[in-house]
């Protein structure tokens, strides 16, 4: 978040804010410790080997995942190569400029952690000849609409970009591996990370901030998990610390939360529609 | 392969994909997509997809780029890199930079900037998948956004791709005719006035051919000017639906 | 053009213009569609292939051709690669700064789409082996003096520079490819674009205009067309419209000045000085 | 190699180079080792050394990125291109961008920023030689830097690693631990508070282990702490005796 | 090959080219060649050719960079793509802002900066063709353009290499001698002070080689004066006739 | 040096410095021409195949030298490759900034062309296979406190880290060359060259100026001579001028000083500390 975006909530709202956190409320009415509304639209990049549009509230993120080929990195000969890339075009926002940005840089390297510690991708069965080829999976995130807790959000996009992506055959027949545009099977997948992302306000914590809330926030923490309900991942930023307790409170609630948000991840990849319905459910999603 | 070498029409002048030759792609425009945004729109033309952004009139940063006599107008257009077959790196090309200024001066001629001083207008927009004309669908839903945006507008511009297979002109051409049709005639109008803000081409076309090319597009673009039109009046609807629920 | 540069046109100057306009005349007793004064000096850089100095009136532009080996394009591996690029270095003019520059970009890429619509330089006949050998073609254009209608300027700048371009002889002896520094054969030529630019202002119409005539104008508009007559190239830029009528009229004066273009740039390149002489017309032309 | 394949800790659970689980590497704190700084300290981690200096509060350039309501604090975190076993090379990576942002924001509890409104407190992290931990040895520096620069401060920020070998949680991991210990936490605390100012991880750690891992970091940060403020006062001493002579 | 490789020199201490070891390329020097800027001028060595253009003084932007007490010089030196054998990149290269630098130090004891404060005087000088001695002509071609540009100067700067071969002093070195010649030693004076500007060398030279180089180039620096001051004489010969016309 | 650091002399000191320099004497008490103290820690960096910290003065360089392996420039097929490289953190001045930095190019092209006109390193004899592999040696000069006279600090930095440098040991066995990381071979030196830089502050001549001294000076002088004293790299800088005489007695005094200069150099190097015992010397030098 651009430090001049601090600045935007008017001082009623924020005393408004701060009044039902004090009895545990919140201005969008929900509970301090639930996500807003998810939907997940899978597959709308025909171009892309994977790809979802996400929308937690009115925060929208698309995600695209690339297969292509490349040399596996030296002192992983084994394994193939994954990227993950944060794009903030400043479609998403008032506040953000084009050029590369230090929070995207973020934001790009907390979802690669979460990946990577989670074991979601068996990196290891995506070799083809060791220290030779191998492939190169790019997940780049492109933000669209930025109304607050875009880690979450973003995670949740390339887990499930991840989820729809297919590894297209190889053609060798020219001497040059070449990929075939057809669908491929599918991307071995071994895990699904969890993201919640706590702001503190006042003496108060919050899951999923708003962008309001976020505005008011002294600091932020995140927690990720696996399916096993070890956490992978821990993230804080932002000028301000957490106790102990906070923390221990935080990674419980993460747990909690996670088991269901995994599955709802699961079933809304499953009903991808196909074609064009997939780009009427998007404009309806996006105008209603 | 090259220009002219892929057969684009058959026999009976229907495209590779079925198309007459004056035949757009399925086309749908929403305007308002966005909740940050001052304006925004989602304009498709078949499989090419783009989002546009607009913010302002607002303040210029840093200071010394503001013009003392007019808005400074800022345009983006930038392609996801998953929005090609090869991943495209995320630094901007050369392309993309000179069609940001090219879109840029198709979007001009329907702003009043003289009005405000000082300030910027910024339009963003984001390919989000390209299966040819980019740039013409680009400039259509930066037309609605700008409109969504409540910018006091001359009229909204409207663009369209033709091009040459042969003798005969083609209309919105998609990606596959992008790469092997004898010419690319990018073209976006100024409506209800029918004056032409974006003009390029690239291959070759006889100036018999040209003229023709050019009344083809004005009659498709009536109707792509019509698109624009309902899709504003959609949005308008919506909105005051929700004002009065 | 810079935006700051519009302001510099004192309004009484430009009251002028606009008047004389409206007659039919311009300020420097041109016709509407008349070009200022080409003179072309073909070769002067040694040490490039191929090199052209060209004054259109006062706008001064220095293109440099080299050809050095390389590898095709994987989509194209049976032609030659052809680079075209603008440098403004802020020696032309008071409104340039150091550092990459959009309005280079254009100029580059115009000039660039004429000469690869038009089928110019024969890149088939430059592939060495394909897929892996090939010529690389830079032309480089330093605008030295902004004068007003770059883009006329500069293609008859890259269009002389190419034709006076010679491919060097390559030693294979050494295993590595070697280029020979001495006089080779001509590059391959098929046809020479030529293109011709409009300012709009007010409600006329003018061709190849000076920088004044930049300052006023609402819009422009390029078009190039090859020796058959066929349009290959188009590009509108600035803030203001043309109505079809315009495009039209701009089409028909095109191919009527093109044919006598052609012939004075083949006619002037074909004049080659030699040696020390080149550099005695450059000092005269410059000077006077 | 990857993480868990390498043995790091012998049957009597002593670490390979010879450290009980919970014992740092040797611990070296000077501060006011540089002349043009506002403050600056020398912070060793055994091999691990960082050099920080701290300028201001002053004027912020260019003028534009002032807080109306608060001073700037910069913070850029740098490695040595002969830090590493392989050169690094100078331009900075992603993962010095971002962790430039996160030791921002472990300081940023220590300080009164609201109290140089339109002010920059600038801190520059140099990391000379880097054998794990790197990050926290730097927050340490920055703390005492800050410190010597005279900025008013609610307290020290101490920073450490933690890990998880098996079940046995190590502190203060070295290079090697760092690429194969199954989890790595870097954490920083905000003392005598015991505010937590800082926390990462990778690897994976079960919820059990976590709690314990947090409780030997408060143990371990507590002696750091101490460190810090022995150093602190190594360096007043001095300045004083320079005073007298 | 290397340094002291190639023979540059015969029996009869002629050059390779023909020239005695004391004597100059060909040189040429025309003032007021460009129209737009305020000053400027085309100089060559033999086959190195440079084009200098000058601006200012004028306004600073950004405003910040200005100085508050006297003019900036800005001075850039750059290579044309095609000045030289093997293609350049165009991004300025480590020598070319070294060499920008070093012109600038060169140029500035002529001009009297304390009397422009907040303005910047801008020097270009771009490299058409390099044959050797580039650096030593851009200064003469900024020297001169400066002189154009009517900005008040203490005297003209005046520039050449000598070199080394064997024991031989030679001047103005062309590529040949530049890249096998043993030392290489540009240097330029103000005049008609006689004082020195600029100083560089590369390879070596005995000490007492080294006094005779600068004796040697002070005599020939001394033509090349004399060689500007008629370059100015017939520039403004000419706009004196072109007034009277 | 920064041009706004021209400012922060209080002018009272500037009197005073200018008066004392008519008796030729200086602020911290030295000589015209007498250097600061020398102090070398050589060997700081155990992951650098080579290293030293030096203070001059209270100006202190880190120097670090990295040995990988490389393909030959083509021009030079039988050499190795050197590469000298500063890089101005601002921990060293608050007037330095984040980013590349003209002054710090200009820094190291001086350093680069002192080492490689004497001919310090025998790069010839660090060719593995003509034309194909060789070593690369990566000097990267970090300034950590600037209080004047960077330059011969620096290239002292750098001499005294080439004289610590091993060169490790290939490992071929893989196929691929690696570098084994024990101790090697030391790196073949030839010549060890030195500089003396002199500032003109108002008639005067010194040479090391301190920062103060620098802020004073109109125009800056190095000279570095090799060990048979003949003079290998000069360079002037700064908008003054020097007369002839100002050189040649610069030059006089240069050679006057190198020698001792140099033997100074070796014996520090040569009296190099182990492990632990350096970084105890290196904590109180900088305490001190």
């Amino acid at each position: 978040m651009a430090e001049e975006e601090r600045k935007i909530i008017p001082s009623i709202i924020k005393e408004n804010i701060l009044e039902l956190l004090k009895e545990e409320k919140r201005i969008d009415g929900r509970k301090l410790f639930e996500f807003r509304k998810l939907r997940i639209i899978p597959g709308p990049i025909e171009k892309a080997e994977g790809s979802a549009l996400v929308l937690l509230g009115n925060t929208k993120v698309l995600v695209g995942v690339k297969m292509s080929l490349g040399k596996p990195f030296p002192d992983t000969p084994n394994e193939g190569v994954l990227v993950v890339n944060a794009e903030f075009q400043p479609v998403a926002s008032p506040y953000w400029e084009l050029g590369p940005n230090e929070y995207a840089i973020e934001l790009a390297r907390v979802v690669d952690r979460a990946i990577r510690s989670s074991g979601m991708v068996a990196l290891d069965e995506l070799v083809i000849h060791p220290g030779e080829l191998c492939w190169v999976i790019n997940v780049d995130i492109y933000p669209i609409d930025d109304n607050g807790n875009l880690i979450d959000t973003a995670l949740i996009g390339a887990v499930a970009a991840l989820l729809t992506t297919r590894v297209p055959e190889i053609d060798f027949s020219s001497g040059k591996p070449q990929l075939k545009r057809e669908e491929g099977k599918p991307l071995p997948i071994r895990d699904i990370p969890i993201s919640c992302t706590f702001a503190k306000i006042g003496e108060q914590m919050v899951l999923d901030p708003n962008k309001q809330e976020e505005c008011l926030m002294s600091a932020r923490l995140t927690i990720a998990v696996n399916s096993a309900n070890e956490i992978c991942t821990i993230q804080k930023m932002k000028g301000g610390g957490f106790t102990i307790d906070d923390i221990i409170r935080a990674k419980d609630i993460t747990i909690q939360k996670a088991k269901d948000l995994r599955r709802e991840i699961q079933k809304q990849v499953a009903e991808k529609a196909r074609g064009e319905e997939i780009w009427k459910e998007i404009r309806e999603v996006l105008t209603s | 392969m090259k220009k002219g070498e892929v057969q684009l029409l058959d026999e009976q002048k229907r495209r590779h994909d079925g198309r007459a030759p004056n035949e757009t792609r399925p086309i749908s425009m929403k305007v308002g997509v966005l909740d940050r945004a001052d304006g925004s729109a989602l304009v498709e033309f078949g499989k090419t997809k783009v989002l546009a952004a607009v913010y302002g009139p607002r303040e210029v940063h840093p200071r010394h780029l503001a013009l003392p006599d007019r808005a400074l107008l800022r345009v983006s257009y930038r392609m996801a890199t998953f929005s090609t077959w090869e991943r495209k790196r995320p630094t901007p090309s050369r392309r993309e930079i000179e069609l940001s200024m090219v879109i840029a001066s198709a979007l001009e001629p329907a702003l009043f900037l003289e009005k405000y001083p000082k300030c910027a207008i910024d339009v963003f927009c984001l390919v989000i998948e390209a299966d040819g004309g980019t740039r013409t669908t680009a400039i259509n839903a930066a037309s609605l956004a700008l409109a969504d945006a409540g910018i006091p507008m001359r009229g909204l511009v409207v663009a369209i791709a033709v091009g040459r297979v042969g003798d005969t002109i083609i209309v919105d051409l998609d990606e596959v005719e992008d790469n092997y049709a004898e010419s690319d005639m990018p073209i976006a109008m100024l409506f209800p006035q029918e004056e032409i803000t974006l003009l390029q081409m690239d291959g070759t076309m006889s100036p018999h051919l040209f003229e023709q090319a050019l009344e083809t597009a004005r009659q498709v673009l009536r109707n792509v000017y019509s698109l624009q039109v309902k899709a504003l009046k959609e949005r308008a609807l919506k909105a005051r639906t929700k004002v009065v629920l």
